[in-house]
C-alpha cells in the first residue's frame, strides 16, 4: 500500500496497460520528454519508446482522427487533450467518426479509444483551461463518459477504460490531481466500470456528483451533520450512462436529491438526472431534483472562479432549498 | 505589383522564397499521360507502363463493368429503389488505375464515391448500394477486402488512413517495395479544403507515414468549380507540406497505374507519403439529388466527353492490340449480366427492423438503451394485426 | 397575402435583410448559383453579387472562423451550414470563439452572426444528413437556439435573427421546407423572437415542441380529441433561452406536460425543460414531464427513420402515459 | 529509393511534380537578414532597410521597453500577482520589426504572446496583464488600437484575420500600396499544424485577401520541437497554397521590418496573402509554467543567446552610428520607470465582481441569466458581515 496523488494513480494506471497489451498507445501534445503539462505521462516515453507515446503534432482534430486510424489497424490509442477547452477542434472526429463507428458498421468495427481530458476549474487558469463540457459528449450516441473522485479509482477505472471495446471519453478533474489515497494496486475493484458507488450513505437526501465534486460533496455532507442532516453521496462515476439502479434506490429511500456539477446549469448533466429521476422516482419525491452548478455564463476570469463553482456552502444551499419543500 | 483582386499569383521570388507556379488553364493542363484520348501511347520521363495487352484488356473490362454497375445504381434510384445515387461516371480511369495498382495488404479508404475501387477490392457491389438505399450505412467488413466503409464527411478519412498508415508502421509492415504495406486516401477536390486533409499531410510527412493521398480532382464539388478551393494545382499542395506531388491523366488507366504504383511502392519501402492528383472530370451530376445545369455550361461536359476514359482503350484495343468485337461484346455482357445481379439483390435487399439496430451503438450495451430497445419492441407490438 | 413554403420564406427574409441592410451577407457551399442544396438562397447571388453572397471553400470551420473576422469589420454574416451534421468542424469555432467574443471583450464585441443548419430527419437521407444536435449548442452560454415550425415564423425569424446582435444558431425544419402557409409581408411580428407561440389552446395537457414536430404535434392534438383529450400546443420558437413564462403558465393549467423532439433521449432538449419545468412546477404536476424523442442511438437507416421519429402515434402514446398517472 | 523512416525528403522529381527542399538544419538556416549577430548591416538583393538611424534608435528603445515590460510580468507572477505569464523573451526583433511596419489603419490578430505587438500599437501594457492575472479576458477594446483580442486557441485568429481582411475587401479599403487596409496574422510555429491555419491559407488564397501571416517560429511548441510540425522550413507551406512564403531572420529586426512591410504593401495594394516565417528562438520558457529543461539542452539556450535581437542594435548604434552611453542608459531609465508604473497599475487592478460578468454573455440578456444574476446577488448578499 502506498500513497498516491490522482495524477500519479492515473500515471500509474496507464503504465500497467501498457505493460499488459501493447498495442496501448498513448498520443497526444507534449506528452513525451514534458510527461505531459499535468505530468500524468510522464516517464512512460522513456519506458515504452516513441512509437508507443507519440508528441503528435499541434493539431486535436489530427490527434483523434489517426486515433481512428490506428484503432481501426488494432491499437488501442489513449489521446490526450491538453485541456478541457481544446477539444472541440477534434469534435467532429469524436461526434461523427469515433461516436458512430461500431453502430455504422453495424458492430464489425471496434473504436477501443480512451480519450483523456482534464477538465474543470479551481486552478486559477486563464480562460479554456477550466471548463466542464461533459454534456456535450453525454449527449451522444455512441460514447461513454465517465469520470473519477478519487485516486484508487483513477487507477483502476483508466486501466478499466482502456479495456473496454467502446470508446470513452474520461474527464479528469484537474485540480484533484494533487489529492492523495491509499492505492492497494494488487486489489482489483469490486465495481464495474458504469456502476455508481455510494460514498457515504445517509437518509435525509442524495448527493449525486462525479469528479472534482465528489470531494466537496463529501465535505458539504460533514458539515451537513451539524444541521443534523445526514446525507447520503453518490459518486456517479460514469455520465453517461449513469447508472440508473443505484440513483433510483438511493433517492426512492432519501426522497430528496441535489445533482452538483461545475459545468453550466441550463442544458447541463444535471438536467437528464433530474429529468429521469423524476420520471422514475415521482411518487417519492418530496420536493424536485435540485441541481448546484456552474452558472450559465463562459468559465470567469480566474478571480472570481470561486464564486462561479459550486462549493461547500452552495451545496448546502442546494440542500436547504431542497429540504424546504 | 498592380494586380487586381483577385490576381493571378505573385511572381517569381528570392531563393528563399517559396516557389509559386501560376494558375493553369485546363486547356493547356501539364500531366502524366501515356494514352492519350485518341488511344495512342506516349511516352514519358519518369513513369512508364510496362504490362501486357492482357492487362490494358483487364483494364478495360473493369472499367465497363463499374460503369455499368454504376448506370444501374443512377437506374434503380430513378425508379426509387435508391434514395440516392453518387455517380462515378467519369472518373472509371481514375478508380480502376489506382485500385488495380494496388497490393492484397494494402489498405483503401474511400469516399462515398469509389465504387471502381471498391470492384477491385472485391467488394460485393451490392454492398454498395445498402447506404444509398437507407438499409445500412455500409454493408461490408472493412477487414474482409481492405476497404474501408464509405465516409461521407469530407476528408475525415484522410485522417484514419494516415493513422492506419502509422499502424503498418508500428507493425513493422514496410521497408520493402514489394512486400510491404500501403493505404492509400481518396478524396476530392472539395475536400483539399478541409482542416483535416491538411492535418493528414501534416501527420503523414512528419511521420514520414505509408500513406498515398489519391486526390480526383473532378473539377467540382458540388456547385463550385476548383477555384473555390485552390488558385493553383492541387497536386503543388504537397510540396507545402514536404512530400512530393504529381499529377496524372485521371482519364488515362494507363498513366493512373504507372503513378500510382510508384506513389504506393515509395510508400512501402518507407519512403513516405506521395499526393496523387488524378485530373478528371465528373460526367454526371453530383449525385442523383443534384442538378448541374443550374451551374454548369454544357459544353465542359461535351468537351469531356472526348476524354472519355474508356473510350481511349477501346480506340487503343482496336487499333493496337488487335482486340476484336468478340472481346468488347463478351465484356458488354458481362456487364450486363452483373447489373441484373445488381437490381435483382437491390430489390430483395431486406429492410432493416430497428430494434436490431439497437445492439450496435455499443459493444457492451447500456442499461438506457436495452431499456429503449424493450419499450420500443412492446410499443412496435401493440401495432400488430392493427394495419 | 401569397402562399409560400417555408423554404422560400426563408430566402424572402434573407432578401429582405439584405435589402435592407448592406452589412448583411450570406455565405456557405454551393448557395451561389446552386441557391443551396435546398434553394433556400436561390437567386441572391445574382442579385446581391458574389461579394455578399460567398461561395465558400467547402471547410466548415473556415465558414465561421471567416464569419467571425467579418463580423469583428462590422459586417453580419449569415453561414449556412449544408447539413446539420457537418457543422462539427465549425464547433471549435462556434463554442469558442462565437459564443464567448461577448463575454471575453467584457461586452465590447458583438457577434452578430447567424448559423443557418438545415436539420431533423424524415427526408430519406444518408447518415449525417437527419441529425437535430440542437442540445449541443443549446447547453453553450453565449449562444441563442431557434427553430421554427411554419412559413410564417421562418420568413420573420430569420429577419429578426439577423438584426439580433447576439450570434444565433437557427436550426431549420428542413423535411418541412415545403409545406405552405399564407404569408402576410406587409404585417409585422407581434411575437419577439424569444417568446414562444401557443399554437393550439387546450386544457389536459400540454405538448411542448419545436421544429419539425410542431406539426406532428398539432396534428396528434387534433387526433386526440377523438379520446376525448383537449391538449395545448406550445411552438418553443427559442430552444435556448427556452420561454419560461409561457411554459409555466400552460404546465400549471394543463398539469401535465410531454416534451417532443427528435434528438436524442438522454441529456436532450427535454431533459432541461422538463427539470425545469418540474422545479417550477412541483406542486402542480400530476404526473413526471415526459419526453418522446429520438432514441438514444445514431441517426439510423433511413429505411427505419418512421420508426426512430416520434410521430404522432408515439406522441399519443405519450400523452396515455402522462395521462395514465 | 531506399531511405528508412522517417527518411529525408524525397528526391528531386519531374517538372510537373511539386519540388521540396530537403530538411535545413537550423545552423545553415538561409534567410533574410539585414544586420548579423554581430551588429554588422548587410545586404540582400530583394529587401532593403532604407531608414534612418534614428528609427533604429527607436527600434532599439521599443525592443528595451517589451523586454523590460516582459521582465516586470514574469517578476509579477514569480510574486504571485499573476498567474501566469508567456513571455516574449527573445521574440523582440520579430514583434517589433513587424509591428512597426503596420500602418494605422491595418489590423491585428495576435496569439497570447504578442506583447511586443500590442506596445506598437499603443495597447497599454497594464491591459495586457488583466487576462495573465485572471482579472478579464483582454481588457482592450480591439477598435481602439487596431489589435484585437489575445487568442489562445492555438490557430482560430488566423481565421478570423482572413475574414477580416475580407471585409476590408468588401470596404474597398485596398488597392493602393500606401493608403489601403491590411491585416496581419501571429501565430507560432505549432499553430502551423492545425486546420484552422490552413484552412486560413485557403480563404486567403482563393479570396486574395490582404493579409500577412506571421509565423514566430520559435523552435518550441511547448516541449515538442519545430520538427514535430513540419519535415521542411515552414515558409515553404504558402507554395502548397499559391501564395509567396519568405523567411526572415527572426531576431533581426531591421530584416523583419523590411520583409513585413513589402508583405504588408502587397497585400494592401491587392496582391494577396503573404506568408511571413520570422525564424528566432523562444529565450524563455513556453509560460512561467514551464519547466524547459525537462525536454531541452542548456546549451541551445547559450547558443541563440549570441543571436541576441536587442545585443546586435546595440553594437550597431554603438559602432556604427556614434550613439553614446546616454542614449542607452535612458531608454534603461524609461523602462523601469514604465516597470513600475506597470507594477503599480498591476497592483492596484480592482478585483472583478461576478455579479457584473452575467450580463456579457449576451447583448440581450436573457431571463434565465437574469434570474441566475439575481440569485447569485442574493445568495452573495446572505453571506454578508459574516466574513
Ligand atoms: C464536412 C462536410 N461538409 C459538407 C458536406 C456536403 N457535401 C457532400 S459532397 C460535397 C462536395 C465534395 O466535393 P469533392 O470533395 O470535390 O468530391 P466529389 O463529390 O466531387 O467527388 C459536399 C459539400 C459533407 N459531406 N461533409
Ligand atoms: C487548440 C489548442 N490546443 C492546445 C493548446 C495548448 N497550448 C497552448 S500554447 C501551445 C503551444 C503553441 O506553440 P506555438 O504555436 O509554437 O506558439 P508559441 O507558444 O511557441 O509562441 C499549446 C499546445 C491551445 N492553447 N489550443
Ligand atoms: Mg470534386
Ligand atoms: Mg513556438
Amino acid at each position: 500500500m502506498t500513497k498516491i496523488t490522482l495524477g500519479k494513480a492515473i500515471n500509474a494506471g496507464l503504465r500497467a496497460a501498457m505493460e499488459k497489451d501493447p498495442k496501448v498507445l498513448v498520443m497526444g501534445e507534449d506528452i513525451g520528454k514534458l510527461g505531459g503539462v499535468f505530468r500524468v505521462t510522464e516517464g512512460l516515453q522513456k519506458d515504452f519508446g516513441e512509437d508507443r507515446v507519440i508528441d503528435t503534432p499541434l493539431a486535436e482534430s489530427g490527434i483523434i482522427g489517426t486515433a481512428v486510424g490506428l484503432a481501426l489497424r488494432g491499437y488501442r490509442p489513449v489521446c490526450e487533450i491538453q485541456f478541457d477547452g481544446f477539444v472541440f477542434p477534434a469534435y467532429d472526429q469524436i461526434i461523427s467518426q469515433v461516436a458512430k463507428m461500431h453502430y455504422r458498421s453495424m458492430g464489425k468495427i471496434r473504436m477501443p479509444i480512451v480519450i483523456r481530458i482534464p477538465y474543470g476549474g479551481g486552478i486559477g487558469a486563464v480562460e479554456h483551461h477550466s471548463e466542464s463540457p461533459e454534456t456535450l459528449f453525454a449527449h451522444v450516441p455512441g460514447l461513454k463518459v465517465i469520470s473519477c473522485g478519487d485516486p484508487v479509482d483513477a487507477y483502476w477505472m483508466i486501466q478499466q477504460a482502456i479495456e473496454s471495446d467502446d470508446p470513452i471519453v474520461f474527464f479528469e478533474p484537474k485540480r484533484r490531481y494533487h489529492e492523495k489515497a491509499e492505492l492497494d494496486e494488487a486489489t482489483p475493484p469490486t465495481l464495474p466500470l458504469h456502476k455508481a458507488k455510494v460514498v457515504r450513505e445517509g437518509t435525509d437526501a442524495t448527493l449525486l456528483c462525479y469528479g472534482p465534486m465528489v470531494k466537496t460533496c463529501l465535505q458539504a455532507a460533514e458539515a451537513a451533520v451539524e444541521d443534523g442532516r445526514n446525507l447520503e453521496v453518490i459518486d456517479l462515476r460514469t455520465i453517461a450512462p449513469f447508472d440508473l439502479a443505484t440513483i433510483f434506490a438511493s433517492v426512492k429511500k432519501t426522497r430528496r436529491a441535489v445533482v452538483v456539477h461545475e459545468a453550466p446549469y441550463s442544458f447541463g448533466p444535471g438536467s437528464e438526472i433530474a429529468a429521469r429521476v423524476t420520471e422514475e422516482c415521482f411518487y417519492h419525491l418530496e420536493a424536485p431534483v435540485l441541481r448546484v452548478t456552474g452558472y450559465d455564463t463562459p468559465y470567469p476570469p480566474s478571480r472570481m472562479e470561486d464564486d462561479y463553482l459550486p462549493d461547500l456552502d452552495r451545496v448546502l444551499d442546494g440542500v436547504d432549498r431542497v429540504m424546504g419543500y | 505589383m498592380s494586380e487586381s483582386v483577385p490576381g493571378p499569383a505573385p511572381e517569381v521570388f528570392a531563393p528563399h522564397e517559396a516557389p509559386v507556379s501560376p494558375p493553369q488553364a485546363s486547356e493547356e493542363v501539364e500531366f502524366v499521360q501515356l494514352l492519350t484520348p485518341e488511344g495512342e501511347r506516349v511516352e514519358h520521363p519518369d513513369y512508364r507502363f510496362d504490362l501486357d495487352d492482357e492487362t490494358i484488356k483487364g483494364f478495360y473490362r473493369d472499367m465497363v463493368l463499374v460503369r455499368r454497375i454504376d448506370t444501374e445504381a443512377t437506374a434503380l434510384q430513378r425508379q426509387g429503389e435508391l434514395g440516392l445515387w453518387a455517380s462515378l461516371l467519369g472518373q472509371e480511369a481514375a478508380q480502376i488505375g489506382s485500385g488495380r495498382a494496388l497490393n492484397k495488404k494494402d489498405m483503401v479508404f474511400p469516399t462515398y464515391r469509389e465504387h471502381g475501387v471498391a470492384f477491385c477490392q472485391g467488394v460485393n457491389p451490392l454492398n454498395l448500394l445498402g447506404l444509398f438505399r437507407g438499409v445500412d450505412q455500409g454493408a461490408w467488413d472493412p477487414k474482409d477486402n481492405n476497404f474501408h466503409l464509405y465516409t461521407i464527411v469530407i476528408g475525415a478519412q484522410t485522417l484514419h488512413a494516415t493513422g492506419y498508415a502509422m499502424g503498418q508502421q508500428r507493425d513493422h509492415a514496410i521497408g520493402d517495395a514489394e512486400n510491404g504495406e500501403a493505404t492509400i486516401a481518396y478524396f476530392g477536390d472539395g475536400a483539399s479544403s478541409q482542416g483535416d486533409v491538411n492535418e493528414a499531410f501534416i501527420w503523414a510527412s512528419v511521420f514520414n507515414a505509408p500513406v498515398v493521398f489519391f486526390c480526383q480532382n473532378n473539377q467540382w464539388a458540388i456547385s463550385e468549380p476548383i477555384d473555390r478551393q485552390t488558385r493553383i494545382p492541387l497536386y503543388q499542395r504537397a510540396a507545402g507540406f514536404g512530400f512530393p506531388g504529381v499529377r496524372v491523366d485521371g482519364n488515362d488507366v494507363l498513366a493512373t497505374y504507372a503513378v500510382t504504383q510508384q506513389a504506393l511502392k515509395r510508400a512501402r519501402e518507407g519512403s513516405g507519403p506521395t499526393l496523387i492528383e488524378a485530373y478528371t472530370y465528373r460526367m454526371g451530376a453530383h449525385t442523383t439529388s443534384d442538378d448541374p445545369t443550374k451551374y454548369r455550361l454544357n459544353e465542359d461536359l461535351e468537351h469531356w466527353k472526348l476524354k472519355d476514359p474508356i473510350e481511349r482503350v477501346h480506340a487503343y484495343l482496336s487499333r493496337h492490340a488487335a482486340v476484336d468485337h468478340d472481346f468488347f461484346d463478351e465484356v458488354e455482357a458481362e456487364g450486363d449480366k452483373i447489373a441484373a445481379e445488381l437490381r435483382a439483390g437491390c430489390l430483395a435487399l431486406p429492410d432493416p427492423v430497428l430494434s436490431d439496430f439497437f445492439q450496435n451503438v455499443y459493444v457492451d450495451e447500456t442499461p438506457q438503451l436495452a431499456e429503449q430497445r424493450d419499450q420500443f419492441i412492446a410499443y412496435a407490438a401493440s401495432f400488430e394485426g392493427e394495419g
